[in-house]
């Protein structure tokens, strides 16, 4: 009953949004075939069931790895960040850097670098997109705070690796979770894009580009709608697992709303 | 051995700048092992800086802090103090057993033993019941009392306690004096303890340290000399005697 | 002073880089050059010919050259094309914080909007650049007329950028609106503050760690925005395009890839440089008493 | 003089869509332009570059431009998703589409490709591909690996892919003048192996010039204006045939430089061969060609169905031809032949 | 019509969960316009949330609050309440006026009137030198005092304080507890005030609250009937006589 309520608010905006595209197109249909309405897309996604299903797998296995290795390098530059200064100023202007280069860019160094069928290449540039965020965030959150919870591990002469673990680690978990949660789409536009540029054919990034490239704009958007759901799934299972992993965050709301 | 001695400490904030405050000045202070020191003083005087400085959270400006003959860094990792704060300090991820246990964990004891002493402290600040909430579903005086049982959860050489009793109504806080006293006495801990009430001084201390306002300084030192407290020692002429020395000192730097 | 440490610092850092890659390339070379199926290297590991590495100075060389047909050196081409991508990152960003700002703003009002609609932004953010770009750079040429100004295909790109720098800002932003202890939320509600006052005085102040962070990933992400944007629309005059066209040509000439990569990263750093610098300004002293 | 006569009529505005940036490839309609060729007709056209993502079917469809330049397999599939467009001059009367590997791979004819990595661009380029697979008895989707190839060599270079798709006036070149690592000279015609679809019997054919249909019905000036423009462009690829140097120039000069100088002679003169001869008259559909093409489509299921008769149309481009021959222009290239374009490193 | 009128009110956290608290119960009480209520009650029996329903920040499980004759809901939309909150709830980015000119500004005063109010608060609660400051850089009292100065800077018709003095030493609380009952008289103020000091409830109130441990409930409540305070009444004995029957009440509750 309980899990439920959670996604009725989702189901009903749904139900709103699609309506009103749908209908929307239906009056003014006059470039609907570029942004065809769901309803078609909704016949395209089932039509070609088989070959989404599969491009579906493949891509979000790099989505998956490239999100989970994407994530431990950014929390583990954040530590370091944190630990220290020089890294910071080293490391956060190279964080920059990379995450300023278009992952379009990178598709070919990479695909070069670790070869074009490897499906490294494409990791990397997940890699490579999800890390950013996740270490700005995680970084702000190690630092932002509490003075006197600092100065009381300090009283115990707490090592410094036992006070990031006591007080700076989870003082940053509100900020890591709004990063992952950024991530997960993050890492599957990397991967789609990524796809764009080289690697098996069949996974959804050619499926898109390919159809789009021959105005089957219906097809398009039914491997769109299946990256939409990886996205989606991704981001369902961040947000239980923040809940799990902060019970006591949603206790620190004022009285008001805990009515 | 003194356990803290102070010599020449002051303490200047944003120094140059023009929000520069000193907060202490000429600070010597010696005390022995054992005793049980009250802080009092005007709001702003110092008092919380001076407790930072014992526990060299915060470094003095000019002059020294050793402890247990040690610089106070040293002392501090070696794990000499407990300290309680005045904001009560919880730490919002952890249920209230939790934050009483952190400080064992640190130390390296065991789950069990563990376990037993914080159910033991939660009895003492009697707040069985909220072993597994959360610091944010408690009152402002359940939380101090959460932190005042993780302040005595280990046995500290040194404890520093910065106004630990104050959001506590009367019964709560002499019950939680005569533990305090308790404990002291069956440790020999070094007790340094910042109150704003003059009886809780008088009743709980050894010596009572008056600080004058900004720039704080110390005042007069009143040799308290109670004996062993009882409940009969609040009626106690001797008792109300000392109150109205302190009284009479504060008034004075006050004034 | 502590500026020119950190440039220190930092420059010593790009020396050390650039050894590592100049090492691990004679590395790579020395246990096997060009022979396939290599056990790391060329498989976890990048592959180090000149092809695939092309050695630093020859990247470096690249910027001080002049291209056949063309009156100016590279870096100066770079700094002229950087230039054109900033503007439109720069109207990008502007715009897609704004509307990141306004969503977080109805979301942090209105929980069940929250609950109903986040997870669409989220999903916005998965469709891909290039199943939308070519709508978007179209609908400009065609549609936008009632726009005050002619409408430019460069600010079709502006519009892709938006569309990836709205995104950090509504969530994080989403977040640091909530973030008020509930102490100084009940105190605004006693003193029945409107929506305006709560939000001025107490949600966005309170918000700003969090924003600024936002700020920055929003940054470097308009200037990303911006380069694919190019790239998907055919909007000529910028670096998206000089990296593509450098792609296409990488079998030929991998060091230009390398340098104009290397311009956007450099871009993309000054962009966030930028943004740190009005942080220092706007968060100034509070701030610096809070963090550790 | 000039001046004067540009206040007297003004120039006609009018917009081109290429397929892809600016090279050698559209060499034809960057002369046309420089030389003021549309001027002459009374046009003022802005050429607008393509991109990875530009598909330009959809973009004249929608009215973002007049004419479009695309190949014919990828004007045909949007005109049957419903997009009312039509082909109205045939510049290009060859493939220029190979598949490339190593000699030493052994890959001498679509047979040998089963069981390999079979790279393609997708976006309609691996129809030939796929045509010429299946005319040896092999399944594209599951005979090959096919892998989705960026758009340059290295992948074949770098061994990741046994045959790279590649176009004879591009990346074939692109291969020519990369050092091989091996040898440490330039790589050779003979280091090489290479698949013509044009011998197959699989090419399709290639770039054309696609115009709105509906607005050739109503628009008696949008129809005028179609036989001026084709007209003009096609004086310009007649002048690159002939004036060989003056058109490398003209597109190195169009854009930033793509490929180098001598890259972009070789394109030049690849492109000019796919488009010389021209016997039936430059720009005019040649059924034969158009019937091949078609039956690729339909045969590999990429279209549903044989297009209708208004996929394409001669009347412009004959017209056209008829104005241009009229002028005393060589409409055909009977006599034209390559000639022969030094490789330098780096298409330097 | 009364200030304040509360009937049958209960409040429970967290209902059905194993983590259930009952923390008011059964709470009836009529408090006329300008009267000085001071609650009372050990540790965690409720105050707080009675004050919260008061303020309807919090709402009443069962039962109703009515304030100035209509629901609290809506006074509290009217802007009838002050309030000083058990922690400071300082705003960290401003400076200490800037604090304390948060409510004036919601309340559309000039920009003149409000320096002119918040420079006049400050000196009511002595910290004209800290106006530039920011909170984080003053002791916990000097936090207190500009969050008391924060709820007199306007003139509500019920002002709700939860300990408003327990960080303050005795001169210092003296001090502001005469400027509040000045305050009080000078503008008809309804007030209800948290306290655990029983002198301090009988200085300050016409009317004392006692309340018992959880669920809280009202055990007792005293009509004080000193009249005018003056410096006097301290050493008054039916002060004395009233503090004792408080005091009384009280361990009567937590017996
Ligand atoms: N947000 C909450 N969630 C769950 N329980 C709560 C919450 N707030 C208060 N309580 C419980 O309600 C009871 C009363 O709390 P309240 O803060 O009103 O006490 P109080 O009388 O103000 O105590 P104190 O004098 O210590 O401030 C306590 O047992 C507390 O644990
Ligand atoms: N971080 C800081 N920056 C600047 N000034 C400070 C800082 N901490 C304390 N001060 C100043 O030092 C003085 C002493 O502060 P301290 O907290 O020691 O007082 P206290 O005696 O503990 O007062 P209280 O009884 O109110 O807690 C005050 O004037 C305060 O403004
Ligand atoms: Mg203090
Ligand atoms: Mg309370």
């Amino acid at each position: 009953m309980n899990s439920l309520k959670g996604f009725s608010a989702p189901i009903v905006a749904g139900v709103a949004l699609f309506g009103l595209w749908e209908g929307v197109l239906s009056v003014f249909s006059s470039d609907g075939f570029v942004l065809p309405p769901p309803s078609e897309i909704a016949g395209a996604f089932i039509d070609n069931w088989d070959a989404v299903f599969r491009g579906a797998r493949i891509t979000g296995f790099v989505v998956v790895s490239g999100l989970a290795a994407g994530v431990i390098l950014g929390v583990l530059a954040a530590l370091l960040v944190t630990r220290f200064r020089t890294a910071n100023e080293t490391i956060t202007p190279l964080a920059v850097a990379v995450n300023a280069i278009p992952i379009i860019a990178l598709a070919p160094i990479f695909n070069n670098w670790f070869g074009l069928t490897s499906p490294r290449s494409n990791q990397a540039i997940v890699v490579a997109l999800v890390f950013f965020p996740i270490f700005i965030n995680t970084a702000r959150g190690l630092t932002q705070v509490d003075r006197s919870q600092i100065e009381l591990m300090e009283s115990y002469a707490a090592g410094r690796a036992r006070t990031t673990r006591e007080v700076r680690v989870p003082n940053a978990m509100p900020f890591f979770f709004t990063a992952l949660k950024l991530a997960t789409s993050l890492a599957v536009i990397a991967a789609i894009v990524a796809e764009y540029f080289g690697g098996r054919q069949d996974a959804l990034g050619p499926m898109i580009t390919q159809s789009a490239g021959l105005t089957r704009y219906d097809d398009a958007w039914a491997a769109v709608l299946a990256g939409t759901a990886i996205g989606a799934v991704l981001y369902a299972s961040v947000a239980v697992l923040e809940r799990w992993a902060m019970p006591w965050h949603s206790l620190i709301r004022s009285h008001r709303e805990e009515t | 051995m003194n356990a803290i001695h102070i010599r020449g400490a002051t303490k200047v904030f944003n120094p140059g700048k023009s929000s520069q405050v000193e907060a202490l000045a000429d600070i010597d202070l010696a005390v022995e092992p054992g005793e049980f020191i009250t802080l009092i003083g005007p709001s702003g005087c110092g008092k919380s800086t001076l407790l930072r400085l014992i526990s060299s959270l915060a470094l003095p400006t000019t002059g020294s802090v050793e402890v247990n003959g040690k610089p106070a860094e040293q002392a501090r990792l070696d794990r000499d103090y407990g300290m309680a704060f005045q904001t009560s300090g919880l730490f919002d991820w952890r249920t209230v057993a939790k934050n009483i246990e952190l400080p064992l964990e640190l130390m390296g004891w065991s789950k069990a033993d563990r376990r037993r002493r914080s159910s033991e402290m939660l009895e003492l600040v009697k707040l069985g019941d909220f072993a597994k909430h959360h610091p944010s579903e408690l009152s402002g005086g359940m939380q101090q009392r959460v932190a005042i049982a993780r302040a005595l959860a280990f046995s500290p050489s040194i404890l520093l306690m910065d106004e630990p009793f104050g959001a506590l109504d009367e019964m709560t806080r002499e019950h939680m004096q005569d533990e305090l006293l308790r404990i002291w006495r069956d440790t020999g801990t070094t007790l340094v303890f910042v109150t704003h009430s003059i009886p809780e001084a008088v009743y709980l201390s050894t010596r009572v340290v008056v600080m004058s306002p900004r720039p704080g300084r110390i005042a007069a030192v009143i040799d308290v000399g109670l004996g062993d407290r009882q409940a009969s020692t609040r009626d106690d002429p001797a008792f109300f005697s000392k109150v109205t020395e302190v009284r009479a000192a504060l008034r004075e730097v006050e004034g | 002073m502590r500026i020119a440490r950190q440039t220190a610092t930092f420059v010593l850092f790009l020396a050390l880089l650039a050894g590592l890659y100049t090492g691990y390339k004679a590395f790579g070379q020395a246990i096997d050059d060009r022979q396939h199926g290599w056990a790391v290297v060329g498989s976890v590991l990048p592959r180090t010919d000149d092809l695939n590495m092309p050695p630093i100075s020859e990247i470096f060389g690249q910027f001080w050259e002049t291209p056949g047909g063309q009156d100016r050196i590279y870096i100066r081409i770079l700094l002229d094309e950087a230039v054109f991508t900033l503007r439109e990152a720069f109207a990008g960003f502007l715009v897609g914080s704004a509307i990141g700002m306004a969503i977080a703003l109805a979301l942090a009002q209105w929980r069940r909007l929250e609950q109903g609609l986040l997870p669409y932004v989220i999903a916005s953010q998965t469709i891909p650049l290039i199943a939308i770009a070519p709508i978007i750079v179209i609908w400009g040429r065609k549609n936008f007329d009632f726009f005050p100004w002619e409408w430019q295909d460069w600010m079709s790109v502006s519009v892709i950028a938006t569309y990836l720098t709205f995104f950090p800002v509504a969530v994080n932003g989403l977040r640091g609106l909530q973030s008020p202890r509930p102490e100084n939320r009940e105190l605004m509600e006693s003193y029945a503050a409107n929506w305006g006052q709560t939000l001025w005085r107490l949600r966005l102040p309170a918000s700003l760690p969090y924003l600024f962070a936002a700020l920055k990933i929003a940054a470097t992400a308009s200037i990303v925005g911006a380069i694919v944007g190019e790239i998907s629309a055919g909007v000529e005059g910028g670096l998206g395009r000089r990296i593509l066209r450098e792609a296409f040509n990488y079998t030929t000439g991998p060091d230009r890839l390398f340098a104009s990569v290397l311009g956007a990263a450099v871009l993309g750093i000054f962009v966030f440089l930028a943004v740190t610098g009005v942080e220092r300004l706007v968060v100034g002293r509070w701030g610096r008493g809070a963090a550790a | 003089g000039n001046d004067d006569d540009a206040d007297v009529r003004e120039a006609q505005e009018v917009s081109l869509q290429l397929q892809w940036v600016p090279q050698s490839q559209f060499a034809g309609y960057f002369a046309a332009r420089d030389l003021g060729f549309y001027e002459d007709v009374g046009l003022n056209v802005t050429i607008i570059d393509g991109g990875l993502d530009i598909v330009p079917a959809t973009v004249l469809d929608s009215g973002g431009a007049d004419f479009a330049i695309s190949w014919v397999p990828r004007g045909l599939v949007p005109r049957e998703e419903g997009l009312n467009i039509t082909n109205i001059a045939q510049v290009f009367q060859r493939s220029g589409t190979l598949q490339v590997s190593f000699a030493d791979a052994g890959i001498d004819g679509p047979a040998d490709l089963e069981g390999k990595l079979v790279g393609n661009w997708g976006f309609g380029n691996e129809f030939e591909l796929f045509a010429g697979l299946n005319s040896v008895g092999l399944d594209p989707q599951s005979d090959v690996t096919l892998v989705q190839q960026d758009f340059n060599m290295t992948a074949l270079i770098n061994g990741d892919i046994d045959a790279a798709q590649a176009m004879t006036y591009n990346e074939y070149a692109q291969v020519l003048e990369t050092v091989n690592p091996d040898t440490g000279e330039l790589f050779q015609p003979e280091d090489l192996s290479v698949i013509d679809w044009n011998e197959v019997g699989t090419a399709m054919l290639q770039d054309a010039i696609w115009a709105d249909a509906d607005r050739l019905e109503d628009d008696p000036e949008y129809r005028d204006m179609a036989v001026r423009f084709v007209e003009a462009s096609l004086r310009g690829w007649i002048h690159c045939r002939d004036n060989f140097q003056e058109c490398v120039d003209i597109v190195l000069a169009a854009s930033p430089p793509f490929g180098g100088p001598s890259h972009q002679a070789w394109m030049m003169n690849e492109v000019n061969a796919l488009i010389w001869p021209s016997p039936g008259g430059v720009g005019v559909m040649e059924q034969a060609l158009y019937d091949q093409t078609i039956d690729v489509a339909t045969s590999q299921g990429i279209l549903q169905a044989a297009p209708d008769a208004g996929a394409f149309r001669t009347d412009i481009a004959e017209q056209a031809v008829a104005n241009l021959r009229a002028a005393g222009h060589d409409v055909s290239g009977n006599g034209f032949t390559r000639i022969q374009v030094e490789v330098a490193e780096g298409g330097n």
